[in-house]
């Protein structure tokens, strides 16, 4: 998402056309609504919702045990709808209220306050009504994610209080230093839709979770229903180009890029995760491949903005191979039951995006980035910089938020629970009758 | 009266109807079911790991008869059911005590 | 949605920016065709077909039993197919045709006669072909959801009678009194996307239907599918933005802040049936948090351009608790079978919504809208006078077209239909094989 | 989808009002950048991208048998993905570069060499990476549509490489003639959004495919979830939006007709099959108004910028009636195995669409398109060349390459592999645990 | 003890198990299973061909009783179950050897 | 040769089929049932109203064995399928009169 960027920027986007008629008369430089941006950012922020729900929900779902299948779904669906009360309430100003040392956003924006329709987000052609909505959704995703390392024997209640806690204490301020003005926006990190606030975070998060509360019983992945997963991983391919495109604020050129971007380097993913799993294990499989693309997908969040297609295409490559074996290598390996592979899958090829952003960025698709294949490998070290400092933060951060949360309410179920399926423990439903 | 119940391969279902109602077989129940046998289970590929899938989906073919019909109807789903590789399935028999027809209450081997 | 408002408005549209700069040079008043808000509506609209199908039919069919799912899913296709070919050819005319005496409109717009694509619709600045389209998927959602209270006991082909004529005698005068410029609009009722036009309206017509239809032989909620329901609630909460946020018909501020006053409403309903729930019966389900996101999406409905975020939660509150005892505690009590709630869950929020505006309606959002908290209280008579109204004229109307129908063609099923279920019966089909 | 058609139309998309203030300044002809447009093909882009997966991969999951579900997702999920690489890399510039002979594009957009976020599409407003996009969601679904015949017995390596092969082969040089400056567009022919390159083309390829497979060994159709057809259908319903309204490029008044038109067919085509099934079957079936649905979408496609409401509603009815007769009649009659109807519904109603758009073309709507009806029979001459030659070009060149394949390399599976079921065989998985 | 397996139609359910229950049957065992036999299959639309659905749904229920238990039980399913249109499905009554309540190890009649 | 029929709670199977096949049980067929007995139905909460579900879902396991073999079957499933909670299930078990394997013809005990 783009931070400040001067006033060129913003004049491009009132309409450059406009712009070198009127040229002379031009005095104003404050940006006004557009309505086409307005138009794109509505629809982003509705397409960024759809992620969570159902995208997310069933892609998550379709793998969970048959008698886990509400409850999977359930964590998505309170993820977001917790997120997006507290948003307004207070989150969404802690975030994007003006900065106060870098660290965290003042409280200006409380319960909304003092926005109107006219109110532009700053630097932006679009409302902050609208600009704040699609920030939510960003926030409520994230935190959605992160359920995924951890379902199957997680208590329902510990949720509704972890939700909060995580968003305020960890997305928040990530949030806020990469995009808020912050200290990792002062330092140059590129992240045009958020690899490292959402992907590696989650990731991380999901995996100090999974810790937390250990193994389940029976660790095998038994996908309920593998349709509803590819359903998902549609819909999350989908709503990916307005979390990606949408990132531009704008509906103009770089939007039309990183939205070709974002289609082929999560095309390229599910062909190369396909393929590898194909090598090692003899069949080709579509979970494989809804995998691989949504590996594809949460690489090129950070680059969509930033690559040429050739860029993209290497980073698909990439996020389609490499989680394979964190996922089942370096999973059993190392024996901690990241349930649906939150760190595995996003956590994991969210790190490879930062990275390969400092690689791949090409200064002709967007002069605000320059990756070391054209001249800058100084931006590698601060996507690392990045990288490192948001999932040392995170890691320690949820460690510490789950462990007291077990502490006080404890966060595992009994293991009958867990046998009987928490959709009828936890919720006293059936998923099919 | 016998029941003559058939663990046969999914596919071979409809093959065994026909030949069943081909001899005048008047009636079966079939119930999906799980096997376990000799037949080794099949693997499945999911996060490329592979899983072992020990219970293999059968199906189950029951049908009750006369005495007399027995060996006919056995050596029917013989060579039905048959594809000579294992996991085939069994045939068992059982006595059957009695048999009522809901519909109008007859007993015995008219109820059939 | 809008009616006229004057010419101020509309220069607003036209971008406001344009028109500081070129500000003197501007004689000519008339609205121009705005590629944004174009863009918008041409979304907006296919956003609102979406929630009809699949959005509405996998809502209700997930609920219904699982003979009955595929039926229940065709009342939702054929409700929108045939609102569609009736709206073109005649319906639109007669809503949003020049007014005659309050009433109803003309018919100008006979088979869309005399519209071509340089027509914008009257004080809009989009094209009015897009208009028709986005009212029409507005028509078709609202004979659908009443649907929900008549389902696996109605005959297939008394449907196809009774969605023509609800249309014609019900939905059409209606809209045109709220939005087309007739009484209720003069009278200064707000529904900024309609909640007294659509969902009173088709709970209150649900309930008619199923008074006239009885009970059925079972009367449980046995849902085949929950998943489905949660897939649909997803759609339709997705879809919702186009109906609230499109209302506005322009991509700006107030269409801005009626996204996030409806995701925050939405939100807030889903959590507090959740809790009602989880009070009540000692467990948080999944089809709770999905009704309660329902009930919030249509509370807000008339509410969401005019309230801000405070007032979106209050509508959200009491929009999450107060179908909960219609649902669990009215309805045995009264003894109707409103099969899936249409009544209680659309009629009661719909209700409860059309209040709350004239409460909540804040003119630091959209000057068009004061309540009574802004020192307006004659707001909350007015809307009152509206909901009540619509309520009678569609509950009696409905009455008498289910009578009718009934009297001519039969409406129910025979009872040995009802129990082999309606897939088979009525469609020689079986939804899952 | 819109060729040159001189500065006139540009202009208008630049913004109307604008051009009529600032009338005389205006000196310099080139488009610019119109955030609206672009706003709106962003959008049209992601719908598309849906149609496909999970649109389509679910319309035609839920008719496959429950053992072959999955294989049949894939083959959709593949053609996107593979297509995806493949445009960006070389099959854009082919088509839609700089014109050859009237045959094919130059190579002068070889991996979107030259590309910028500044450049736009010749003669649009909008930037060349969207539309670059836009027409690779075409492409994909072109060779996701034909998959539909040769379902439940295609090896999947072998689709691996029919995808590449019919892309380059097929899709490119046809959507070169039509819409690339080619010979077909130099004709005349009205396509407005893929009638005959997409629909035609991908019903004809599909038939060569089930001829060169030869019948499954079992024939039936068994649908393993009539709800994911429906599914299917609804998202495709609403992607068609984008795929029709889009092909506009702008969001504009004939970009609201198509919408208006393509809702109406569709509609209208749903109920005519549900009719004329009910009528021959004596039940309307919910599979059956899915399927009309899916036909009224393809005929309408060619002529949705061109024709009115009356004309919509006749092709609607012709397209819900005809193929209900070629799937029922004609299939078992001439003996071919088109597994899904990809030839009998898409093919034909395809076909019936390219021929009626002659007809039906409504210079009022769009001065570009002139019909029979209206006083030019030749057009409907030029409409059957267009489908005459597309149908014989595709024709033959897929039954080469189902042909070479298969010699190379085999395109069947083995007969236990069928009857076991290709999620099983081909994938290692299982739809539902 | 003997084993009475009787296929009923699908809606009868409900109907036979509180009949069952009134009668005082402590336990049953319910299986969703497939009946072919003089009942006709029905027939399925799709894409405007008909096809012949010979299995039809078919609810199997099984419960183990004592000797003499077994008239009553048969006369309350009959009762129960009976529509009189052909399909009503069938009564089987087989010998049971032994029962066993696996909470308990207890054996005999006492562990029905 | 003796068919024992176990009813066990849904998973209680993988702990009973690792029990049976290290006592070297060849084969089992196991099919999804509904119980109804002494453990009471669980409630469902559908929009805020608390329903009955009085069948619960459970697993019956069929193996057919040797005459000889049959109390130490019986052993090991009590063993391995018990919890001691009311619902455990029970184990019927019957006469099978012939067996035959498909695969070969073969018949009786072999045939197992
Ligand atoms: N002892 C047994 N009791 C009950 N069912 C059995 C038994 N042995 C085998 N079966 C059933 O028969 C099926 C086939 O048996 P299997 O041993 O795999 O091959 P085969 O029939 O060729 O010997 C099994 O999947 C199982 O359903
Ligand atoms: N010989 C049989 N063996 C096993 N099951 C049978 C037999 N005959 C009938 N059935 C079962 O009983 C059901 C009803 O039988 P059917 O012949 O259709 O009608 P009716 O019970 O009225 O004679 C069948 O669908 C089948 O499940
Ligand atoms: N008489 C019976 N005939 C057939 N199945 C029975 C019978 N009694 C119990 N069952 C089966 O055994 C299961 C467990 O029985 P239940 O009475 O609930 O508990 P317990 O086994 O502890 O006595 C039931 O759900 C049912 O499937």
């Amino acid at each position: 998402m783009k931070t400040f960027r001067g006033g060129i920027d913003m004049l491009k986007k009132a309409g450059l056309g406009f712009l070198l008629l009127t040229g002379s008369a031009f005095a104003d430089t404050t940006p006004k609504l557009n309505h086409g941006d307005t138009a794109w950012m509505l629809v982003a922020s509705s397409f960024v919702m759809l992620m969570t729900l159902p995208g997310l929900a069933f892609f998550y779902g379709g793998m969970a045990k048959k008698k886990d299948l509400l409850n999977t779904i359930a964590l998505s669906f309170m993820a977001y709808a917790i997120t997006s009360v507290i948003w307004v309430l207070y989150a969404y100003s802690l975030a994007f209220g003006k900065d106060v040392h870098g660290i965290i956003g003042n409280l200006q924006y409380l319960f909304m306050n003092g926005v109107t329709p006219n109110s532009l987000h700053p630097s932006t052609t679009v409302p902050e009504f609208i600009y704040c909505g699609f920030q939510l959704t960003f926030a409520a995703i994230t935190v959605a994610l992160a359920s995924g390392s951890i379902i199957e024997r997680l208590k329902f209640s510990a949720w509704l209080v972890i939700v909060p806690l995580w968003i305020t204490l960890i997305y928040v301020p990530i949030a806020h230093w990469v995009w808020g003005n912050g200290w990792l926006s002062q330092l140059g990190a590129l992240d045009f839709a958020g690899g490292t606030v959402v992907h590696i975070n989650a990731g991380v998060a999901g995996l100090a979770g999974a810790l937390v509360l250990g193994k389940r019983k029976n660790t095998q992945l038994i996908p309920n229903n593998v349709a509803y997963t590819i359903l998902g991983a549609g819909l999350l391919w989908f709503g990916w180009f307005g979390f990606n495109a949408g990132s531009e604020l704008a509906a103009d050129g770089i939007a039309s890029s990183a939205w070709l971007a974002t289609n082929t380097a999560t095309a390229m993913a599910a062909i190369a995760w396909m393929i590898t799993e194909w090598m090692l294990h003899g069949k080709p499989t579509t979970l494989g491949m809804a995998s691989g693309a949504i590996a594809g997908l949460v690489a090129i969040t950070p680059a969509s903005g930033y690559v040429n297609v050739i860029g993209s295409i290497v980073i698909g490559i990439v996020a389609g191979v490499v989680p394979v074996f964190t996922v089942s290598w370096l999973k059993p390996k190392l024996g901690y039951d990241d349930s649906l592979d939150a760190f595995g899958v996003h956590g994991v090829a969210g790190f490879l995006g930062a990275i390969l952003t400092g690689v791949f960025a090409d200064p002709s698709i967007n002069p605000a980035g320059k990756g070391l294949l054209y001249g800058n490998p100084h931006q590698v070290v601060i996507q690392l910089i990045a990288a490192m400092s948001t999932m040392t933060y995170s890691f320690v951060m949820s460690l510490i938020i789950f462990k007291v949360v077990d502490i006080f309410m404890g966060i595992r179920v009994k293991e009958e629970d867990e046998i009987e399926g928490l959709d009828s423990v936890a919720h006293g439903e059936t998923a099919y009758n | 009266m016998k029941k003559i119940e058939a663990i046969i391969k999914p596919f071979k279902l409809d093959e065994v109807k026909d030949a069943l109602v081909e001899i005048g077989i008047g009636g079966m129940t079939i119930t999906e079911v799980k096997g376990f046998g000799q037949q080794k289970g099949k693997t499945e590929i999911y996060r490329a790991t592979e899983y072992v899938i020990d219970f293999l989906p059968k199906i189950k073919i029951e049908t009750v008869v006369k005495d007399s019909e027995v060996e006919k109807v056995v050596e029917t789903i013989l060579k039905s059911a048959q594809t000579g590789k294992v996991g085939d399935g069994k045939i068992f028999i059982y006595n059957v005590e009695e048999t009522v027809r809901i519909r109008t209450g007859e007993k015995g081997e008219s109820a059939i």
